[in-house]
Order: structure tokens, then sequence, then C-alpha cells
């Protein structure tokens, strides 16, 4: 049996790349990608936590994170989609002007 | 749950008008005039149908009382407020008045609105308002009453204010509204109080613990049958809340009647008769119901001797009537109170209808100066508004003689002085009653053309059906010593436990004498003006309101009382939120929230600098500070 | 253990033979029903009645040209018919051949992996096979096939949703996810097949079925009138092989599926009054099944020549506003019906 | 204007419920498709079996020698007239001493050469021609894979004297074309 | 079983940095399919087989081909990425290696109980308890969850709409 503390290093790894992803990276699509990766780093460890307590409600939660990432994904790609209409470019410094 | 057929019956009654009104409601613009009139006159046949079965059954003796609880309503601490409906022999007559009297005038409404850009939405408002009066006199708690108490308010509202273009009969409709939002006030603050004292709104289960805990007039007692009483002095239209009523009449006169004659107006008495348990333990209240009651029969009655608006001299007629009514249940005569309800319903629909098909034939002419001699043109609506005026006037062997006859008995028996006024105002009814006859059909025409508009059948129906009711209805209740009172005998186990009355009755010889000497004194009036008619109309249709004396122009002018209302209750409060609002609101809250505001802004000015619009610093720093938070937690948390 | 091991395995290989052969056949058997429909003898020429035409292709498919275009993405181009082949060969993993056998006491069932979530491993494999077309377009670097690669995707991933509730209806018949278990459960006499109690939800399967297998009338990834192959423009050789033989495999992976769900898999019906021993029974039944299969792809080349292809929008108007609402209403009247039943 | 009795009138009418469910209409649509699939298959195994020609086939063209193996043509050039393609050249040459074993007349065609694709094998040389020297056959004309190889000069058109042509079976269209 | 989990997480971690790294999107996309798997994987190896499906079936089935037909569709295949100063990356990755460090310090060093709470119930993934718990406990969310589902939809389908609705 693998210890718990293992699955959490490897979220935490997984988080942490994902994150990192975020930092470095320009283009919308991949921070998209990288903030799905922080999803999923959470979501196994929620697994893990739920076969280590026995518990299945975790999993429950498993389900509700896919679920409102889905709805992420189809309402972010359909704005990048909108925003790329207007400039051709997936490039998020370009959009600075949405903090007004 | 195994119902019996009553029960279904009940608790199908109050919904079949408000599928009516769901029907017309949504899909009325598209349906024909007689679809609408199908749906709308339809659900209330129904329920007049049904009503009339449960009448059966308990006159039959199957039941005494029947109870269905629909839905657990409001769950409260102890049990819950059901939404649970309860027929009585109480209940019972005010059903069959409800949707007999409803579906009568349903049908009049047919021909009446024919036309109308509205008359979806007329039926649908119609229905609606059968469907909470329904609800009010089947509750068998207060919440449930007093939801259907709200609800008949704001179909009398809607209907108030029919014809919304018209900016006056908005301000009358918004008039009703606000006088029994204050009545509204005193029932929910007496409901409160109830809930407070008896921990429950359950009609049994506070009435048991009134009547156990006993204690005539202690203060509690005293307080909640006030308060209750407002609430009723609102709905039904008595002083110091009775100005809405004539201002009402702005709405289409199939309304007038039944709402604000025939039934929602009753509520208040139908209120103080449900809680006759608890009047009858706080005498005091009584005597004020009674003074209130004897008062506002005598105040409308005067003042309805100088309209001349038709509806508005039926209005004021409606006021006074409701007044006796009052005067009655004050004398704890609960019975006699309600029979006027009963027989004043059949009346007062019958005249307001017959004026409607005046006002109707006339092309909307409302003014009694402009009417006259219509008796040879409109011989039938003639005919029914004498039935009518005699009905009201308390002529022998028409309704209202019994009934008036009967709450005059027991005013006298409690009170003598009080029997005195309500008998001046009696005759003063008779007066204002033939002068209106003799205004709008005696004499000569005044102004008004000959092309009549025609009534067709579904107008004169009602008005023959209510004519017959207005003539017959008296018979339910002929006077005690006759022993034939068989509504007395009928709602006696909802009144057994009356025990205010153990003085005894007034012997047969001078009960015959009282009631032969009012039949004359009323009689001499009719007489009077009848034989100087012509004298009088003349008289009064050439004096101009400026030039009458001050004994006539006072009640002409209403006494008043909206214009004192106005100036000592409006104004005060108009000025007092003036200066709220320029010092209290514009100096001190908006100042300060501006000041505040002000603050966050300038301080968002500076902060802003912070927002380059650059998410990888945003990002940045917030890693850095998740970061933070965990090395804080490492160094620390070990 | 070790026997049970060495049974899988022989397993695993047949039945990736047996996919591999019927695949390969049904090339044939496509161009010998598709001249017969139209009074023409087809392939007769490689062996006997053309037998060994499909090896005649294979030979022909190796030994032709490999051609990477210049634009293209080497790796991704290589890469994206293997992804379709061997998606397509995965969803065999979970589909019952046939009842257990019993040797030496032992009991051996004719299933590599009776998983319980088995429907949902085949929806997966499904979502994922098109990856392969999508690669495949996109790194040939041609609007013709990137038209047909999105073409394909979107069409694929609106027809999984319709097929998916379909297969809702009968997981709640049978009240488990595991094909086996669904197999199973139509035993004994003929009107247990699903086909009798969810008709409806057999023709929304079936239609799917043909979205997904992109083929005729929902073929519009590589219609050659519109745009010449389609995803597969740019390939050539072996590639286009693979390409082409894995769509003969999920042919057969859904004729399968659809006669285990709904034509009672490897059961023969009223067989178990016969009192045939066991291992005879399977035998008869795999057989059985093979023949419902047989006859599935023959019912998808008779539908090929049948249907004329739907146009776009026609295609997406079907999937969306009619098979999926159809197939919300039959799985809720299953519902129903359960829920009365009970 | 009705060119077969195959006509059908389209019409672009609402569907019946029937109609939209479709499947009615696929299910008649298999059967036709499954009726085919047991008809009499109109493939011929070609090599194997060959179908018969009409006898009025018009195929490559042959110039003809008489009995005795002189050439027939005389190059009188009525054929290159007559040819609508324009398909046919010749050069006219007068026979020498010594060759009257291989021409019939004292003229003959020195070149005759036939563009195969621009000749439309219509037969009008065959009847103009009023030596009976060029005659339309049975064969083809097979495929090259350069353009001038379709020039046939007289090595491809006259028959060879050990190998001669029968062209006494094919029939003659009945009247002029 | 161990054997397994070290090549999953190792797989997991090396695909993920390549989707971090990856010059192309769609190369990205693809890094990131994997990563789903090696997850799936562990899911697999945590008995939690039908989670494992479902999460193939949204993320790798449903939301990444998603990402590939938006690449596709707006053919964002070659970078355009502005090339970031060297300190700024150097930045970057250091500081996501320091949230990692500090992490895994943090989890090192606190006192959680990591054993098991309860004997272990090998029934706890299966379709029928994740069912039941989910249609009991969770009704609630999982009906909001639909109405976001909705917002979500109808929102996608409006902005992604040319011109005026």
């Amino acid at each position: 049996m693998i210890p718990l503390e293992h699955y959490l290093y490897l979220s935490i790894i997984l988080f942490c790349i994902g994150a990192m992803g975020v930092l470095l990276r320009r283009n919308m699509i991949i921070l998209f990608m990288c903030i799905e990766l922080m999803l999923n780093s959470a979501n196994l460890l929620l697994v893990a936590l739920s076969k280590f307590h026995s518990d299945n409600s975790a999993q429950i939660f498993v389900f509700f994170v896919m679920l409102v990432s889905a709805a992420e994904v189809s309402v972010g790609l359909a704005i990048l989609v909108m925003l790329y209409r207007n400039k051709p470019s997936t490039q998020i410094d370009l959009w600075k002007k949405l903090k007004e | 749950m195994n119902l019996t057929f009553a029960q279904i019956a009940l608790a199908a009654l109050p919904f079949l008008p408000l599928a009516g009104f769901a029907v017309n409601g949504l899909w009325g613009r598209r349906f024909k005039e007689t679809t609408i009139g199908i749906v709308g006159c339809g659900s209330i046949l129904l329920s007049f149908l049904l009503s009339v079965f449960l009448f059966m059954a308990n006159l039959s003796g199957s039941f005494a009382t029947v109870q269905v609880r629909l839905f657990d309503w409001i769950p409260v601490a102890n049990g819950s407020i059901g939404f649970s409906l309860m027929a009585d022999p109480l209940s019972l007559i005010m059903l069959l008045v409800i949707t007999g009297v409803g579906l009568l005038i349903h049908l009049y409404s047919v021909g009446y609105m024919h036309g109308d850009a509205g008359f979806a939405r007329f039926f649908a408002y119609l229905n609606l308002f059968i469907f909470f009066m329904l609800l009010l006199v089947l509750a068998d708690n207060f919440l449930l009453l007093f939801a259907g108490w709200e609800g008949v308010g704001l179909c009398s509202f809607l209907l108030i204010g029919f014809w919304f273009t018209n900016e006056s009969y908005n301000a009358a409709a918004k008039k009703a509204f606000v006088m029994n939002r204050i009545g509204d006030l005193g029932f929910l603050l007496g409901m409160f109080l109830i809930v407070f004292t008896y921990g429950s709104l359950n009609f049994d289960q506070v009435f048991t613990a009134a009547a156990t805990a006993g204690g005539a007039n202690n203060a509690t007692i005293i307080a909640i049958t006030l308060l209750l009483f407002w609430g009723a002095c609102g709905k039904s239209a008595q002083i110091p809340l009775y100005t809405w009523l004539p201002d009402a009449m702005a709405g289409p006169t199939p309304v007038s009647a039944l709402i604000h004659a025939a039934t929602m107006v009753t509520a208040g008495i139908y209120l103080v008769a449900r809680c006759h348990v608890l009047f009858s333990l706080a005498p005091f209240t009584l005597s004020v119901v009674l003074a209130v009651g004897v008062a506002t029969a005598l105040l409308a009655a005067t003042i309805a001797l100088f309209q001349t608006d038709i509806k508005k001299v039926l209005a004021y007629s409606t006021v006074s009537q409701l007044g006796y009514m009052f005067a009655a249940l004050g004398t704890g005569a609960y019975v006699a109170g309600l029979f006027h309800v009963v027989t004043h319903a059949f009346f007062k629909a019958l005249l307001f209808l017959g004026a409607g098909a005046v006002i109707h034939a006339l092309h909307h002419e409302q003014d009694l100066r402009n009417m006259g001699g219509l008796r040879t043109e409109l011989p039938f609506v003639y005919r029914i508004f004498l039935v009518g005026t005699l009905a009201i006037s308390g002529i022998p062997v028409f309704s209202g003689f019994f009934s008036k006859d009967e709450i005059l008995m027991n005013v006298f028996q409690h009170h003598t002085v009080a029997w005195g006024l309500l008998f001046i105002g009696a005759l003063l009814t008779t007066f204002y009653m033939f002068r209106l006859l003799a205004l709008a059909f005696w004499g000569e025409k005044r102004g008004h053309h000959a092309n009549y508009v025609p009534m067709n059948t579904t107008m004169k129906l009602p008005l023959a059906v209510l004519a017959f009711l207005s003539f017959a209805g008296g018979f339910a209740g002929l006077p005690e010593f006759t022993g034939l009172n068989w509504l007395h005998h009928y709602l006696s186990p909802v009144f057994s436990d009356v025990t205010l009355h153990n003085e005894p009755h007034l012997s047969i010889g001078v009960e015959l004498g009282l009631m032969a000497f009012t039949v004359l004194a009323i009689a001499g009036v009719i007489w009077f003006y009848a034989s100087r008619f012509k004298h009088l109309q003349t008289r009064e249709l050439n004096q101009l309101n400026g030039e009458l004396p001050w004994y006539k122009k006072l009640p002409a002018n209403k006494y008043y009382v909206d214009e004192w209302y106005n100036r000592l209750l409006v104004q005060p409060i108009n000025r007092l939120s003036d200066f709220l609002y320029r010092v209290a609101d514009t100096l001190i809250i908006d100042g300060l929230v501006n000041r505040i505001g002000g603050m966050v802004l300038s301080a968002g000015n500076r902060a802003r600098k912070l927002q380059s619009g650059d998410i990888g610093i945003y990002l940045y720093v917030m890693l850095a500070g998740a970061s933070g938070l965990f090395l804080l937690y490492v160094l620390l948390g070990s | 253990m070790l026997p049970y091991i060495v049974f899988k395995l022989i397993l695993v290989l047949v039945i990736l033979g047996l996919t591999l052969l019927i695949a390969t056949y049904s090339t044939y058997a496509e161009r010998k029903i598709a001249a017969f429909m139209q009074d023409r003898l087809g392939p007769d020429r490689a062996g006997k009645f053309g037998l060994l035409q499909p090896i005649a292709d294979a030979v022909k498919f190796f030994t032709k040209e490999d051609f990477i275009p210049a634009g293209a993405d080497r790796v991704l181009f290589t890469l994206a018919p293997a992804i379709a082949m061997s998606t397509a060969l995965m969803a065999s993993v979970v589909i019952p051949f046939g009842n257990s056998l019993i040797l030496n006491g032992m009991e051996f069932p004719l299933q590599v992996a009776n998983l319980n979530i088995g429907v949902l491993y085949i929806s997966g494999v499904v979502s994922i096979g098109v990856y392969g077309i999508m690669l495949g377009g996109w790194a040939s670097n041609n609007k013709y096939s990137l038209l047909g690669s999105i073409r394909a995707a979107s069409q694929m991933i609106s027809y999984e949703i319709g097929m998916g509730i379909a297969m809702v209806a009968i997981i709640m018949m049978s009240g488990s996810m595991s094909l086996h278990d669904i197999v199973q459960q139509q035993a004994g006499p003929i009107w247990k097949w699903n086909i009798f109690v969810q008709p409806l939800g057999f023709i929304i399967f079936c239609t799917c079925a043909f979205a997904e297998c992109n083929r005729t009338p929902f073929d519009l990834p590589e219609c050659e009138q519109e745009l010449v192959g389609g995803y597969h423009t740019e390939y050539s050789s072996m590639k286009l092989g693979l390409f082409l033989f894995a769509e003969y495999v999920n042919m057969f992976v859904s004729s399968a599926l659809m006669s285990a769900m709904y034509f009672g898999g490897y059961n023969i019906p009223w067989i178990e009054h016969l009192n045939l021993p066991h291992n005879v029974e399977t035998a008869l039944g795999s057989a059985f099944f093979f023949i419902k299969i047989f006859f599935f792809i023959a019912f998808f080349m008779f539908i090929r020549w049948t249907i004329p292809r739907f146009r776009y929008d026609q295609l997406m108007h079907l999937g969306w506003r009619i098979l999926m609402p159809l197939a919300i209403v039959n799985m809720l009247l299953t519902g129903i019906i359960l829920l009365l039943i009970q | 204007m009705r060119l077969t009795n195959r006509y059908k009138v389209v019409s672009d009418k609402k569907m019946t419920f029937a109609e939209k469910l479709y499947l009615p209409a696929i299910a008649t649509g298999l059967g036709i498709t499954i009726r085919h699939f047991f008809k009499q298959k109109v493939t011929i195994s070609y090599p194997e079996v060959k179908r018969e020609y009409a006898p009025v086939f018009r195929g490559r063209h042959v110039l003809k020698r008489d009995e005795n193996g002189a050439e027939r043509c005389t190059a009188c050039g009525l054929c290159a007239l007559a040819c609508p393609a324009e398909a046919i050249t010749m050069l006219a040459a007068e026979r020498k001493r010594g060759e009257e074993q291989l021409y019939r007349e004292e003229k003959y065609a020195e070149k005759y050469e036939i563009n195969m694709l621009r000749c439309i094998f219509c037969g009008l040389c065959e009847e103009a021609c009023p030596k009976e020297a060029i005659f339309l056959t049975d064969t083809h004309v097979t495929a090259e894979f350069h353009r001038d190889d379709f020039i046939y000069g007289k090595k491809q058109l006259v028959e060879p004297v050990d190998n001669r042509i029968d062209v006494s079976k094919r029939g003659k269209p009945s009247g002029r074309l | 079983m161990e054997i397994a989990f070290y090549v999953l997480a190792v797989s997991a971690i090396l695909s993920a940095l390549a989707v971090v790294f990856a010059k192309s999107p769609v190369y990205s996309v693809l890094w990131l399919i994997l990563t789903f798997f090696t997850i799936a994987g562990q899911y697999v190896l945590l008995n939690a087989q039908f989670l494992a499906a479902v999460h193939v079936i949204v993320y790798a089935g449903a939301i990444m081909v998603l990402f590939l037909f938006v690449i596709m569709l707006l053919n964002l295949n070659i970078a355009t990425e502005p090339v970031k100063p060297v300190y700024m990356r150097a930045y970057e990755i250091v500081g996501g290696c320091v949230l990692c460090l500090t992490m895994v310090a943090a989890i090192h060093t606190s006192s959680f109980e990591f054993t098991p709470v309860n004997a272990y119930d090998n029934s706890i993934g299966t379709i029928e308890k994740l069912g039941v718990t989910l249609y009991n406990n969770y009704i609630f969310i999982f009906e909001v969850s639909s109405l976001l589902f909705l917002a979500a939809m109808i929102g996608a389908v409006i902005l992604a709409k040319k011109g005026d609705i």
C-alpha cells in the first residue's frame, strides 16, 4: 500500500507544475490547460483521501469538480473564441484593458 | 388519506374559480367573449353546485362540520399551520351567498362588460376574487383567513382600478388599498396577540383556549377583539375607515355589486361572527362595536341623502347597512347580523345591478340629475329597482323587513338610545332610497337621449332571480315569536355558546307593537315623499351646493371627513416625511454614505495603480503569498 | 493461476486475430456486397471467388510509397493512424464472446476483462477514438483534411451523447454496467432480448453507432465528393490502410455491441431446454454470437448502399434535436416503467 | 417535353408524420437493395468470356489487298475528302516498273496516315472508297503512350499478306447513314 | 501495485512538465491527455474504476477534444508567444519550485494523521455506492450543478455566436 503522503506529494507537484505553467506561458489556451492540471491534482488528492478515509463523499466532490471544470472550459473557450475574433491572438497580455 | 365526498367537494370548491382565473388569465386574450364567459361563469356554477351539495348534506345531517387539511403550510414550533378548509353552518351560509350571488353577478357581467377591451381580465379578476373570498370563509385558521382577506383586498384594488387609464380611478383604488392596509394592520396585530396568548391560530384551538381561560373583559381579550374589530372596520367600511368604499364605486358596477355590497365588505361581519367566542368574552368591545355600528349607520345615511351619483347613494347606503349589521353584532345578536348580511346581499346586489342596468342603458351616465322619468322607458329595471327599494326600506313581507326588524328588536332590548338612533337611520334609509327612486325613475326626463342600450337575457335573468330573492329571502328568518326562525335554528350550533343574552325576551305584544310602529313610520315617510316628490325634486335640482344651509351642506360634503383626514393625517405625515427627507436623509444618511463612498473611491483610485492588468504579476504575487503562508506554517506550525 | 493467465493470453491473441481477420474480410465483404447490390460480381480474381483479395490489398498497401507531405507534422502524422487503430482494437476487450468454458474443473470466461464498468469503458474508448482522426486531419496540413477532422470531431461528440443515453436505458434494465451481466440478463426465451423491450433504444443506438463509425449515411468526415478523402486525403500506404482498417474494426465492435446489448449476445433462446453439456452450449453460443455480428456487419453494408449521405446540418439536427431528446424520453420511460413494475 | 415515360414530378410538400419517421422509407430502400442482391448479375468475366460485337461495329481501319496481294488503294483522296474529322492524309506516288505485284493501279499511296485520335469511326471513308480498299474492322485501336503513335501509317493499316483480314462477314447498315 | 504507482507518478510529472514546456499548443493538449491518462491510472489503482472511466470520458473524451477543436478552428498551431527575458523565466520557475517546496515542507512538518481512519471498504468506489451517496446526500448540489451546466451552455452559445443574438 502506498502511503498517503506520496499521493500528497504527487498532487502538490502536479499542482505546482500547473501553477508554474500559468506563470510561464502567455497563451490563453495553455493557461486554461494548466488550470485543468491544477484541478486534476486536487481531484487526485480527493480520490486518494476517499480511499484512505473509506468515504465516498470525496469521489462525489471529484464529480462536481469535473462538472464545474467542464462548464468552465466551455464558457472559457467560447470567450476565447470571441476574443480571438476581435484580436487574432491568444496572448493574454493583449487583453490588459479588460481590467477596466 | 380517505376523504369523504364532502371533503373532496370542500377541497375542490375554492380551486374551481382559481382554475377559471388561471384559464382566463393566461389564455383569455385569445378566447372569444363567449368562451371567457363560459369559463368564468362555469367555474362559479360548479362551485355553487358544490356549495349546494354541501349545504344539503349538512341539512340532512350527514355532518355537522366538515374539515379537510390539504397540506402543511407553515411549519411552526408546535405543530404547523395547515392549509386546511372547514365548513360549518356559518361558512355554508356565506358560501351560498358568495357563490350564488357571485354566479348571478358573473352572468350579469357577461352582458354588462360586453365589448370591453379587458373582458378576459375582468373575468379573471372576478374569479380570483371568488377564490379568495371562498378561502376567507372556508379557512379554519386565522392565517388562511388572513390570506383570503388580503386576496380579496388585492382583487378589490385591481377591480376598482380596472379602467386603469383613468387617473382618478387609480387614486380610488389606491385609497381603498391603503385604507384596507390600515385595517389589516389591526388584524395582523390581533393575530400576533392571539398567537402570543393562545399559541395557535387554529380557530378551534384558539376558541377552546379562550373559553376555558374564561375571564370576561380581561385586558388581553379586549385588546385582541378591538384589534380584530379594527381590521373588520377597514374591510367593512366602518367609522373611521369607511371613506374608501364610496370612492370604490369607480370600478365596474358588477364589481360594486359583488365586492363592495354583497360579499367582501361583509367579511368584517363574518370575522366578528366567526370570533364570537372572543367577542362574547369582551363585552366592552361589543359596546364599542355597537357604538361604531350605530354611528356609521346614521352618519352614512345622512350623507346618502345628498348624493347625486346613483352609485354613491348606494355606496353610502351600503356603509349604513353595514353599520346596522355591526350594531346587531354589538348586541350579541350574531344571527340577526348574519341574516341582514344575507338579505342585504340580495337586495343591495339587486340595487347595484339595477343601477348598473340604468347606467348601461344610459351610456354610462351616473348622475341622478341627468336621469328621471325612466319608469316608462325602462319598465323592467324600474320594477326591479322598486322591489329592491321596498326591500331595503323594510316594507313588510320583503326580506329587508325581517332582517332589519330583528336587528332593531335586538338593539331595543339592549340599548334604547341606540335603537332610537337606528330607527331614525331606518327612516333616513327609506327617505334616501325613495329619493333615489324618484330622481331616477319618476318625474320628467332630464338631459338624456332616448337611444337606450338594450339589455340582453344574461343581464335580465340575474336581476329577476335577485328580485325574487330580495322579496322572499326574508322568510328564512321569520320573527322569533313565530317560532319559524329557520336561520336562527340552523345557525344555533355555531352560536350555541353565546351566553351574553340571558335577559328575558320581549313579549310578543311589545315586539309586534314596535314592528307596527316602525312600519307605520316608514310608510309615513314613503307617503310624505311620494306625495311631495315633485316639489322636493325641483328644489333640490335647482339648489346649488353653495346655497345650502349648513345642516345640509355638511352631509352633502360628507362632513368633510376626507378633508379632515387629509389635514390631520396626510399632511402632517407629508410634512414630517419632507422634513425627514431634507434633514435626516439628505444631510445625515446620504452625507455619511457619500462621505464613505468618496473615501472608498479615492482609496480605490490610489489602489487602482496596483492593478496593471498583467495577469502574470497577479499570479506571481498570489503565488508568493501562498508560498509565504505555507512558509509561515512550516516555521510556526511545527 | 498460471493456466488462467495462459488462457487469458491465448484469448487475447485469438480475439485480436479474429478481430483483424473479420475486419480484413469485411473489406472483401463490403466490395462483394456492394457489387451484388449493383448487379455486379465484385472481386473474383484473387483466389476462389476472390477470397484472397484482402491479402492482395494488404500487400498493395505495404508496398506502396509511404509519403508524408511537406508541411505536415511528422510525428503526429505518423501517430494518428496508430491511435485510430489501437483505440478501435481496445474496445473489443470487454465484449463477451461467449459464456465460460469449463476445462479441468476451472472456469474460463470467454471475455478478456469483465469490467464492472464495461459500458463506460466502451464509451471512454470510443471518445478517445476521435483523436486519431482529428490529429490525422490536422497533421496533414491540408484544408480538406482539417475540415474532415473537425467534422469528425463534432459529429462523434454529438452522437456520443445520444448513444450514451440510449445505453443508460439498457443499464437501468440490467442494473449493471458489465456487458457480461447485460448479456446474462437476456438469457432464456427470445423475448428477453432487449430489442423487444427497448426497440426505440436500439434504433437510437444503431443510428449513433453508424455515426460513430463514420459510416454512410454519416460519412461526412470522409465524403469523397466534398472533401476528396476527408481526414485521410494525404495518407498513403499502410497508414491509410490503418485508417481504413480502423473503420472496419469499429464496425465489428459496434456490431458486437449491438448484438450483445440488444440481441442477447451469445444466448440462444430456449437452449437450456436441450440440456447440452456446458462447453457445447458455450461453443454454440459463441457461434451464434458471431452469426449475429456478421448479420450486423452485413446490415452496415446494406445501409451504406441504400441510404444517401446526410447534409451536415441535417446530421447535427438529427443528432441533437431528434436522437438526443428521443433517447432522454426513452430513458425516462424506462425509468418510469421500472419504477411502476417494482 | 417528355423525353421518357419515367419522369417524376418533384414537389416539396410537407411530409406526413409517417414519412418524417424515415424508417419505412429506409425499409423500402433496403428492400430494393436486397432485391438487387439476388438479381442476375450482368458482369461478364472479360478475358474468359467475350461479348459478341454487333455486326455493324466499326473498329480500326484496314487497307485491303486484292486476291493477288496487291494494294487496292489508288490514293484517289476520296476518303480524305469524305472524312468529317479530317483524320486521313495521303501522298500519292506513281507505280514504278516491277511493282505491279505490289500495287494494283498505276497510282498508289506512298504515304497513307490516319490519325486515330481524330477519327470518329463513322465509316464514311469506307462508303466513299471506289476501290473497296478501306474497311473498318471489329478490332480496337489500342492504347499508346505517345500521341505520335496514334498516327497510323501504312505499316499498321495495310493488311499483312500472310494474315488476311476477313471483312466479308461485316454487315452493312441498311441505307446510307 | 507500487511499481505501477511510481511509473504512473513519474510519467504524470514528466508529461505535466511537457504540457508547460511544449512549443505548440497541440502538443500541449496531447501531453495533457497523457497526464490525464496517468491520473486515470492512479484512480484505477485507488479502486475508483468508475471515476477513472468518467474521468477519461469527460476530460480526454470531451474537454480536451474541445481544446483541440478550438486550436484547430483558430489555427493556433504556430506558437506566437513573445520571448520573455531569461531572468523573468527564471523567477517564475523558481517561484513555482518554491511553492512546491514550501507545500511539501508544510506537509512534512505537519502533524496530520495519515493512517486510514476506517477499515477499508472495498465497495467504496462502486457505482451503486456512489449513486446512493450522490442521490441521497448531494441531490441538491446535483440539481444545482445541472443549473450551472445549463447556464454554461447558454453562455457558451451566446458568446460563440457571431453578431447580435
